[in-house]
Protein backbone atom coordinates (compact mmCIF):
# COMPACT_ATOMS: atom_id res chain seq x y z
CA UNK A 1 0.00 0.00 0.00
CA UNK A 2 1.27 3.55 -1.17
CA UNK A 3 0.36 6.75 1.20
CA UNK A 4 -0.14 9.39 -1.28
CA UNK A 5 -1.03 13.15 0.28
CA UNK A 6 -1.89 16.37 -1.82
CA UNK A 7 -1.46 19.84 -1.06
CA UNK A 8 -2.82 23.26 -2.08
CA UNK A 9 -4.88 23.33 -4.50
CA UNK A 10 -4.30 20.15 -5.45
CA UNK A 11 -5.57 18.48 -2.51
CA UNK A 12 -8.47 21.21 -2.88
CA UNK A 13 -9.69 19.52 -6.99
CA UNK A 14 -8.63 16.12 -5.67
CA UNK A 15 -11.12 16.64 -3.01
CA UNK A 16 -8.85 14.43 -0.18
CA UNK A 17 -5.62 15.46 1.52
CA UNK A 18 -4.23 11.85 1.64
CA UNK A 19 -5.56 8.36 0.75
CA UNK A 20 -3.73 4.63 0.42
CA UNK A 21 -3.80 3.36 -3.12
CA UNK A 22 -2.89 -0.16 -4.36
CA UNK A 23 -0.46 0.07 -7.62
CA UNK A 24 1.89 -1.71 -9.15
CA UNK A 25 3.35 1.69 -10.72
CA UNK A 26 6.98 1.80 -11.73
CA UNK A 27 7.80 5.25 -11.18
CA UNK A 28 5.44 8.74 -10.40
CA UNK A 29 4.83 8.95 -14.12
CA UNK A 30 3.04 6.09 -13.91
CA UNK A 31 1.37 6.23 -10.61
CA UNK A 32 -0.21 9.45 -12.35
CA UNK A 33 -1.28 8.43 -15.20
CA UNK A 34 -3.35 5.52 -12.86
CA UNK A 35 -4.80 8.33 -11.03
CA UNK A 36 -5.75 9.92 -14.33
CA UNK A 37 -7.67 7.13 -15.65
CA UNK A 38 -9.92 6.64 -12.10
CA UNK A 39 -11.98 9.84 -11.95
CA UNK A 40 -12.27 13.38 -13.94
CA UNK A 41 -11.45 14.98 -10.61
CA UNK A 42 -7.19 13.42 -10.88
CA UNK A 43 -7.58 14.00 -14.56
CA UNK A 44 -8.41 17.64 -13.45
CA UNK A 45 -6.07 18.03 -10.87
CA UNK A 46 -2.80 16.76 -13.20
CA UNK A 47 -4.02 18.28 -16.40
CA UNK A 48 -0.98 20.00 -16.48
CA UNK A 49 2.17 18.71 -14.59
CA UNK A 50 4.65 21.13 -15.30
CA UNK A 51 2.55 22.82 -12.56
CA UNK A 52 3.04 20.17 -10.08
CA UNK A 53 5.83 19.00 -7.85
CA UNK A 54 6.43 15.56 -6.27
CA UNK A 55 8.36 14.28 -3.07
CA UNK A 56 8.21 10.45 -2.19
CA UNK A 57 9.24 10.03 1.20
CA UNK A 58 9.69 13.38 1.77
CA UNK A 59 12.35 14.68 -0.61
CA UNK A 60 11.65 16.69 -3.92
CA UNK A 61 12.18 14.30 -7.16
CA UNK A 62 11.46 14.67 -11.16
CA UNK A 63 8.52 12.67 -12.69
CA UNK A 64 10.50 9.94 -13.48
CA UNK A 65 11.56 8.77 -10.07
CA UNK A 66 11.01 5.10 -9.36
CA UNK A 67 8.33 3.98 -6.95
CA UNK A 68 10.18 0.76 -5.47
CA UNK A 69 10.32 0.70 -1.55
CA UNK A 70 8.47 4.05 -1.34
CA UNK A 71 5.89 4.59 1.70
CA UNK A 72 4.89 8.45 0.84
CA UNK A 73 4.19 10.22 -2.58
CA UNK A 74 3.39 13.93 -2.25
CA UNK A 75 1.67 16.09 -4.76
CA UNK A 76 1.47 19.77 -4.73
CA UNK A 77 2.32 23.09 -6.50
CA UNK A 78 5.20 25.29 -6.51
CA UNK A 79 5.88 26.09 -3.00
CA UNK A 80 5.90 29.74 -1.95
CA UNK A 81 6.99 30.08 1.71
CA UNK A 82 8.57 33.02 3.22
CA UNK B 1 20.57 26.34 15.40
CA UNK B 2 17.11 26.90 15.74
CA UNK B 3 14.17 25.89 14.03
CA UNK B 4 10.59 26.34 14.80
CA UNK B 5 7.30 25.65 12.78
CA UNK B 6 4.39 27.25 14.60
CA UNK B 7 0.74 28.36 14.54
CA UNK B 8 0.74 30.90 17.08
CA UNK B 9 2.20 34.48 16.56
CA UNK B 10 5.84 35.38 17.26
CA UNK B 11 7.70 38.51 18.53
CA UNK B 12 10.54 39.71 15.77
CA UNK B 13 12.37 42.09 17.89
CA UNK B 14 12.44 39.22 21.28
CA UNK B 15 13.26 36.71 19.03
CA UNK B 16 16.26 38.68 17.49
CA UNK B 17 18.09 39.72 20.94
CA UNK B 18 17.88 36.29 22.47
CA UNK B 19 19.33 34.73 19.26
CA UNK B 20 21.82 37.60 19.22
CA UNK B 21 22.71 36.97 22.94
CA UNK B 22 23.00 33.70 22.84
CA UNK B 23 25.65 34.14 19.79
CA UNK B 24 27.96 36.96 20.96
CA UNK B 25 27.96 36.08 23.79
CA UNK B 26 30.29 32.88 23.13
CA UNK B 27 34.16 33.88 23.81
CA UNK B 28 35.18 31.35 21.74
CA UNK B 29 33.15 32.00 18.62
CA UNK B 30 31.44 35.40 19.04
CA UNK B 31 30.18 36.71 16.69
CA UNK B 32 30.26 40.20 15.67
CA UNK B 33 27.45 40.12 12.32
CA UNK B 34 23.74 39.37 13.09
CA UNK B 35 21.44 39.55 9.69
CA UNK B 36 17.69 39.07 10.27
CA UNK B 37 14.87 38.69 8.03
CA UNK B 38 11.20 38.97 9.04
CA UNK B 39 8.59 38.36 6.02
CA UNK B 40 5.15 40.23 7.06
CA UNK B 41 1.79 39.76 5.77
CA UNK B 42 1.05 42.12 3.01
CA UNK B 43 -2.11 44.37 2.45
CA UNK B 44 -1.25 46.71 -0.04
CA UNK B 45 -5.23 47.63 -1.16
CA UNK B 46 -7.08 47.10 2.35
CA UNK B 47 -8.31 44.20 0.62
CA UNK B 48 -6.79 40.97 2.79
CA UNK B 49 -9.24 39.37 5.35
CA UNK B 50 -6.46 36.41 6.26
CA UNK B 51 -3.63 34.87 4.95
CA UNK B 52 -3.66 31.04 5.50
CA UNK B 53 -0.78 28.60 5.11
CA UNK B 54 -0.61 25.38 4.27
CA UNK B 55 2.41 22.61 5.09
CA UNK B 56 3.80 19.25 4.94
CA UNK B 57 4.64 18.77 8.38
CA UNK B 58 6.58 15.23 8.01
CA UNK B 59 8.47 17.05 5.49
CA UNK B 60 8.67 20.58 6.77
CA UNK B 61 11.28 20.33 10.00
CA UNK B 62 13.65 18.30 7.88
CA UNK B 63 13.87 20.13 4.96
CA UNK B 64 14.43 23.41 6.79
CA UNK B 65 16.53 21.70 8.78
CA UNK B 66 18.92 20.68 5.85
CA UNK B 67 18.90 24.27 4.75
CA UNK B 68 20.50 25.93 8.23
CA UNK B 69 22.75 22.48 7.84
CA UNK B 70 24.10 23.22 4.87
CA UNK B 71 24.15 27.26 5.34
CA UNK B 72 25.88 26.54 8.81
CA UNK B 73 29.10 24.76 6.78
CA UNK B 74 28.88 27.02 3.86
CA UNK B 75 29.34 30.39 5.46
CA UNK B 76 30.56 29.71 9.26
CA UNK B 77 27.85 30.43 10.70
CA UNK B 78 27.75 30.65 14.69
CA UNK B 79 24.23 30.55 14.29
CA UNK B 80 21.02 30.35 12.55
CA UNK B 81 17.30 30.54 13.32
CA UNK B 82 14.30 30.03 11.35
CA UNK B 83 10.93 30.50 12.66
CA UNK B 84 8.03 30.10 10.17
CA UNK B 85 4.23 29.74 11.40
CA UNK B 86 1.39 27.90 9.31
CA UNK B 87 -2.54 28.32 9.83
CA UNK B 88 -4.34 31.73 9.42
CA UNK B 89 -2.69 35.05 9.31
CA UNK B 90 -4.28 38.35 10.24
CA UNK B 91 -2.66 40.95 7.84
CA UNK B 92 0.39 42.95 9.41
CA UNK B 93 1.55 40.07 11.13
CA UNK B 94 5.05 38.42 10.91
CA UNK B 95 4.71 35.09 8.78
CA UNK B 96 8.36 33.96 9.42
CA UNK B 97 11.99 34.97 10.21
CA UNK B 98 15.87 34.28 9.60
CA UNK B 99 18.35 35.35 11.47
CA UNK B 100 22.35 34.54 10.91
CA UNK B 101 25.08 35.46 12.80
CA UNK B 102 28.41 35.32 11.32
CA UNK B 103 31.92 36.97 12.32
CA UNK B 104 31.88 38.99 9.25
CA UNK B 105 29.15 40.87 7.55
CA UNK B 106 29.78 39.02 3.83
CA UNK B 107 28.62 35.57 5.41
CA UNK B 108 25.78 36.70 7.77
CA UNK B 109 23.95 38.48 4.56
CA UNK B 110 24.90 35.45 1.94
CA UNK B 111 23.42 32.66 4.54
CA UNK B 112 20.08 34.54 5.30
CA UNK B 113 19.89 35.33 1.77
CA UNK B 114 20.43 31.80 0.71
CA UNK B 115 18.20 30.43 3.01
CA UNK B 116 15.38 32.76 2.01
CA UNK B 117 15.78 31.72 -1.34
CA UNK B 118 15.32 27.95 -0.14
CA UNK B 119 13.05 28.78 2.17
CA UNK B 120 10.58 30.39 -0.79
CA UNK B 121 10.86 27.78 -3.32
CA UNK B 122 11.77 24.48 -1.50
CA UNK B 123 10.54 24.28 1.89
CA UNK B 124 6.69 22.85 1.46
CA UNK B 125 4.85 25.57 2.54
CA UNK B 126 1.39 27.42 0.37
CA UNK B 127 0.39 30.46 0.99
CA UNK B 128 -3.68 30.87 0.36
CA UNK B 129 -4.95 34.86 0.74
CA UNK B 130 -8.72 35.22 1.44
CA UNK B 131 -9.88 38.28 -0.10
CA UNK B 132 -13.71 40.00 0.32
CA UNK B 133 -13.88 38.59 -3.26
CA UNK B 134 -12.69 34.82 -2.76
CA UNK B 135 -9.80 32.67 -1.80
CA UNK B 136 -6.71 32.42 -4.42
CA UNK B 137 -3.77 30.35 -4.07
CA UNK B 138 -0.75 32.50 -4.17
CA UNK B 139 1.33 31.82 -7.29
CA UNK B 140 4.70 30.70 -7.58
CA UNK B 141 7.04 34.01 -8.78
CA UNK B 142 9.45 33.21 -11.53
CA UNK B 143 11.98 35.24 -9.98
CA UNK B 144 12.15 33.13 -6.78
CA UNK B 145 13.02 29.98 -8.56
CA UNK B 146 15.64 31.65 -10.87
CA UNK B 147 16.92 33.21 -7.33
CA UNK B 148 18.18 29.48 -6.63
CA UNK B 149 20.62 29.85 -9.88
CA UNK B 150 23.32 31.83 -8.04
CA UNK B 151 23.46 29.19 -5.40
CA UNK B 152 24.83 26.36 -7.61
CA UNK C 1 14.17 57.49 6.94
CA UNK C 2 15.76 57.17 10.27
CA UNK C 3 19.07 58.46 11.12
CA UNK C 4 20.42 58.14 15.39
CA UNK C 5 23.96 58.58 16.27
CA UNK C 6 24.23 58.39 20.25
CA UNK C 7 26.35 57.73 23.21
CA UNK C 8 23.92 55.79 24.92
CA UNK C 9 23.20 51.69 24.10
CA UNK C 10 20.31 50.58 22.03
CA UNK C 11 17.69 47.51 22.51
CA UNK C 12 17.91 45.76 18.70
CA UNK C 13 14.92 43.93 18.97
CA UNK C 14 12.63 46.74 20.60
CA UNK C 15 14.01 49.03 17.33
CA UNK C 16 13.43 45.85 14.92
CA UNK C 17 9.78 45.84 16.20
CA UNK C 18 9.11 49.78 16.07
CA UNK C 19 10.30 49.88 12.57
CA UNK C 20 8.69 47.27 11.56
CA UNK C 21 5.71 48.38 12.74
CA UNK C 22 5.63 51.88 10.73
CA UNK C 23 6.75 50.26 7.63
CA UNK C 24 4.25 47.47 7.35
CA UNK C 25 0.98 49.63 8.72
CA UNK C 26 0.74 51.76 6.29
CA UNK C 27 -2.03 50.23 3.46
CA UNK C 28 -0.45 52.33 0.81
CA UNK C 29 2.86 51.13 0.77
CA UNK C 30 2.90 47.82 2.82
CA UNK C 31 6.52 46.45 3.06
CA UNK C 32 6.75 42.41 3.14
CA UNK C 33 10.49 42.21 3.95
CA UNK C 34 11.99 43.68 6.33
CA UNK C 35 16.06 43.22 6.81
CA UNK C 36 18.72 43.76 9.80
CA UNK C 37 21.92 44.02 10.75
CA UNK C 38 23.11 44.55 14.06
CA UNK C 39 27.47 44.82 14.37
CA UNK C 40 27.88 43.67 17.77
CA UNK C 41 31.50 44.68 20.07
CA UNK C 42 33.25 40.99 19.24
CA UNK C 43 35.65 39.87 21.96
CA UNK C 44 36.93 36.38 20.61
CA UNK C 45 39.73 36.02 23.43
CA UNK C 46 38.49 37.75 26.51
CA UNK C 47 41.19 40.50 25.80
CA UNK C 48 39.27 43.77 25.21
CA UNK C 49 38.42 45.73 27.87
CA UNK C 50 36.10 48.12 25.79
CA UNK C 51 36.33 49.88 22.50
CA UNK C 52 36.02 53.25 21.82
CA UNK C 53 34.74 54.85 18.32
CA UNK C 54 35.56 58.94 17.80
CA UNK C 55 33.53 60.52 14.77
CA UNK C 56 33.41 63.18 13.34
CA UNK C 57 30.35 65.04 14.29
CA UNK C 58 29.39 67.78 11.61
CA UNK C 59 29.90 64.99 8.82
CA UNK C 60 28.78 61.77 10.25
CA UNK C 61 24.67 62.82 9.86
CA UNK C 62 24.70 64.65 6.42
CA UNK C 63 27.06 61.51 5.08
CA UNK C 64 24.72 58.82 6.41
CA UNK C 65 21.20 60.81 5.37
CA UNK C 66 23.22 60.91 1.80
CA UNK C 67 23.62 57.59 1.87
CA UNK C 68 19.73 56.20 2.63
CA UNK C 69 18.94 58.64 0.31
CA UNK C 70 20.42 57.10 -2.16
CA UNK C 71 19.66 53.54 -1.20
CA UNK C 72 15.72 54.66 -0.64
CA UNK C 73 15.57 55.65 -4.15
CA UNK C 74 17.22 52.72 -5.94
CA UNK C 75 15.68 50.23 -4.10
CA UNK C 76 12.24 51.91 -3.36
CA UNK C 77 12.14 51.44 0.19
CA UNK C 78 9.34 51.69 2.46
CA UNK C 79 11.44 52.52 5.12
CA UNK C 80 15.29 52.41 6.37
CA UNK C 81 16.99 52.71 9.81
CA UNK C 82 20.68 53.64 11.18
CA UNK C 83 21.34 54.12 14.60
CA UNK C 84 25.39 54.24 15.01
CA UNK C 85 26.99 54.33 18.52
CA UNK C 86 30.12 56.65 19.08
CA UNK C 87 32.05 57.02 22.52
CA UNK C 88 33.40 54.15 25.12
CA UNK C 89 31.09 50.59 24.03
CA UNK C 90 31.16 47.68 26.69
CA UNK C 91 32.36 44.16 24.54
CA UNK C 92 28.90 42.03 23.82
CA UNK C 93 27.16 45.45 22.95
CA UNK C 94 25.57 46.43 19.95
CA UNK C 95 27.63 48.82 18.10
CA UNK C 96 24.98 49.98 15.18
CA UNK C 97 21.93 48.69 13.28
CA UNK C 98 20.90 48.86 9.88
CA UNK C 99 17.02 47.98 8.50
CA UNK C 100 15.29 48.41 5.48
CA UNK C 101 11.99 47.55 4.62
CA UNK C 102 10.38 46.91 0.76
CA UNK C 103 7.82 45.27 -0.96
CA UNK C 104 10.09 42.31 -1.99
CA UNK C 105 13.05 40.66 -0.28
CA UNK C 106 15.63 41.44 -2.81
CA UNK C 107 15.65 45.17 -2.55
CA UNK C 108 15.68 45.00 0.93
CA UNK C 109 18.82 42.85 1.48
CA UNK C 110 20.37 44.66 -1.29
CA UNK C 111 19.92 48.05 0.25
CA UNK C 112 21.02 46.65 3.65
CA UNK C 113 24.10 45.63 2.39
CA UNK C 114 24.67 48.89 0.61
CA UNK C 115 24.65 50.69 3.68
CA UNK C 116 26.75 48.26 5.61
CA UNK C 117 29.49 48.66 3.15
CA UNK C 118 28.99 52.64 2.77
CA UNK C 119 28.80 52.86 6.79
CA UNK C 120 32.21 50.67 7.18
CA UNK C 121 34.23 52.77 4.98
CA UNK C 122 32.72 55.71 4.11
CA UNK C 123 31.04 57.52 7.13
CA UNK C 124 33.32 58.81 9.61
CA UNK C 125 33.90 56.53 12.09
CA UNK C 126 36.98 55.60 14.06
CA UNK C 127 36.85 52.13 16.05
CA UNK C 128 39.83 51.88 19.15
CA UNK C 129 40.10 48.68 20.53
CA UNK C 130 41.23 49.11 24.50
CA UNK C 131 42.58 45.73 25.80
CA UNK C 132 44.68 44.72 28.52
CA UNK C 133 47.59 44.95 26.59
CA UNK C 134 47.26 48.42 25.24
CA UNK C 135 45.21 50.24 22.62
CA UNK C 136 45.60 50.28 18.55
CA UNK C 137 43.30 51.71 16.09
CA UNK C 138 41.17 48.97 14.00
CA UNK C 139 42.97 48.77 10.66
CA UNK C 140 40.62 49.43 7.37
CA UNK C 141 40.09 45.67 5.50
CA UNK C 142 41.17 46.13 2.19
CA UNK C 143 37.73 43.10 1.86
CA UNK C 144 35.65 45.95 2.77
CA UNK C 145 36.97 48.63 0.53
CA UNK C 146 36.45 46.34 -2.11
CA UNK C 147 33.29 45.52 -1.41
CA UNK C 148 32.38 49.05 -2.37
CA UNK C 149 33.06 48.30 -6.15
CA UNK C 150 30.29 46.45 -6.40
CA UNK C 151 27.99 48.86 -6.25
CA UNK C 152 29.24 51.29 -9.26
CA UNK D 1 41.64 81.58 8.36
CA UNK D 2 40.73 78.09 7.60
CA UNK D 3 39.99 75.63 10.21
CA UNK D 4 41.88 72.17 10.27
CA UNK D 5 40.37 69.48 12.09
CA UNK D 6 42.15 65.62 13.12
CA UNK D 7 41.01 62.39 13.99
CA UNK D 8 42.24 59.16 15.25
CA UNK D 9 45.80 58.40 15.23
CA UNK D 10 46.35 61.40 13.55
CA UNK D 11 45.06 63.75 15.69
CA UNK D 12 47.05 61.60 18.49
CA UNK D 13 50.21 62.17 16.41
CA UNK D 14 49.89 66.15 15.94
CA UNK D 15 48.43 66.29 19.55
CA UNK D 16 45.48 68.52 19.25
CA UNK D 17 41.70 67.77 17.60
CA UNK D 18 41.58 71.26 15.58
CA UNK D 19 43.21 74.45 14.70
CA UNK D 20 43.03 77.57 12.79
CA UNK D 21 45.71 78.46 10.75
CA UNK D 22 46.62 81.20 8.20
CA UNK D 23 47.53 79.81 4.96
CA UNK D 24 47.94 80.67 0.77
CA UNK D 25 47.97 76.97 0.25
CA UNK D 26 45.98 76.29 -3.40
CA UNK D 27 45.58 72.85 -3.11
CA UNK D 28 45.05 70.15 -0.40
CA UNK D 29 48.64 68.41 -0.87
CA UNK D 30 50.17 72.16 -0.59
CA UNK D 31 48.45 72.88 2.68
CA UNK D 32 50.25 68.92 4.15
CA UNK D 33 53.23 70.43 2.63
CA UNK D 34 52.94 73.60 4.80
CA UNK D 35 52.27 71.84 7.63
CA UNK D 36 54.89 69.11 7.22
CA UNK D 37 57.74 72.19 7.07
CA UNK D 38 56.36 73.40 10.38
CA UNK D 39 56.99 70.53 12.82
CA UNK D 40 58.25 66.99 13.06
CA UNK D 41 54.93 65.68 14.54
CA UNK D 42 52.73 66.96 11.16
CA UNK D 43 55.85 65.60 8.97
CA UNK D 44 55.46 62.08 11.57
CA UNK D 45 51.55 61.97 10.62
CA UNK D 46 51.62 62.59 6.76
CA UNK D 47 54.64 60.47 6.21
CA UNK D 48 52.19 58.23 4.18
CA UNK D 49 49.55 60.52 2.57
CA UNK D 50 48.10 57.05 1.47
CA UNK D 51 47.17 55.79 4.12
CA UNK D 52 45.32 59.04 5.44
CA UNK D 53 41.92 60.82 4.00
CA UNK D 54 41.07 64.05 3.74
CA UNK D 55 37.51 66.15 3.41
CA UNK D 56 36.57 69.49 2.64
CA UNK D 57 33.48 71.07 4.43
CA UNK D 58 32.42 67.63 4.96
CA UNK D 59 32.97 66.05 1.35
CA UNK D 60 35.48 63.35 0.99
CA UNK D 61 38.11 64.76 -1.92
CA UNK D 62 40.98 63.84 -3.11
CA UNK D 63 44.83 65.26 -1.71
CA UNK D 64 44.99 67.86 -4.95
CA UNK D 65 41.33 69.51 -4.11
CA UNK D 66 41.47 73.41 -4.53
CA UNK D 67 41.13 75.33 -1.06
CA UNK D 68 39.28 78.27 -2.88
CA UNK D 69 36.41 79.11 -0.18
CA UNK D 70 37.15 76.29 1.61
CA UNK D 71 36.24 76.90 5.53
CA UNK D 72 37.56 73.50 6.96
CA UNK D 73 39.81 70.57 6.34
CA UNK D 74 39.70 67.16 7.97
CA UNK D 75 42.54 64.54 7.83
CA UNK D 76 41.76 60.94 9.16
CA UNK D 77 43.05 57.16 8.86
CA UNK D 78 40.41 54.85 6.54
CA UNK D 79 36.99 54.96 8.41
CA UNK D 80 36.33 51.59 10.23
CA UNK D 81 32.72 52.35 10.93
CA UNK D 82 29.62 49.99 11.12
Amino acid sequence: MLNIVYFAWVRERIGLPREKVETAAATVADLVAELIAREERYAVAFADISALRVAVDQELVGFDAPLAGVREVAFFPPMTGG
Amino acid sequence: MVVRLQEWAFDAGAELNRFSANVTSSKVNGAGAVVSFTGVVRDTDDRLIRMEIEHYPAMTGPAIEAMVDHATGCWGLAGALVIHRYGALEPGAPIMMVATAARHRADAFAAAEYLMDFLKSRAPFWKKEVTKQGATWVAARDDDEQALDRWT
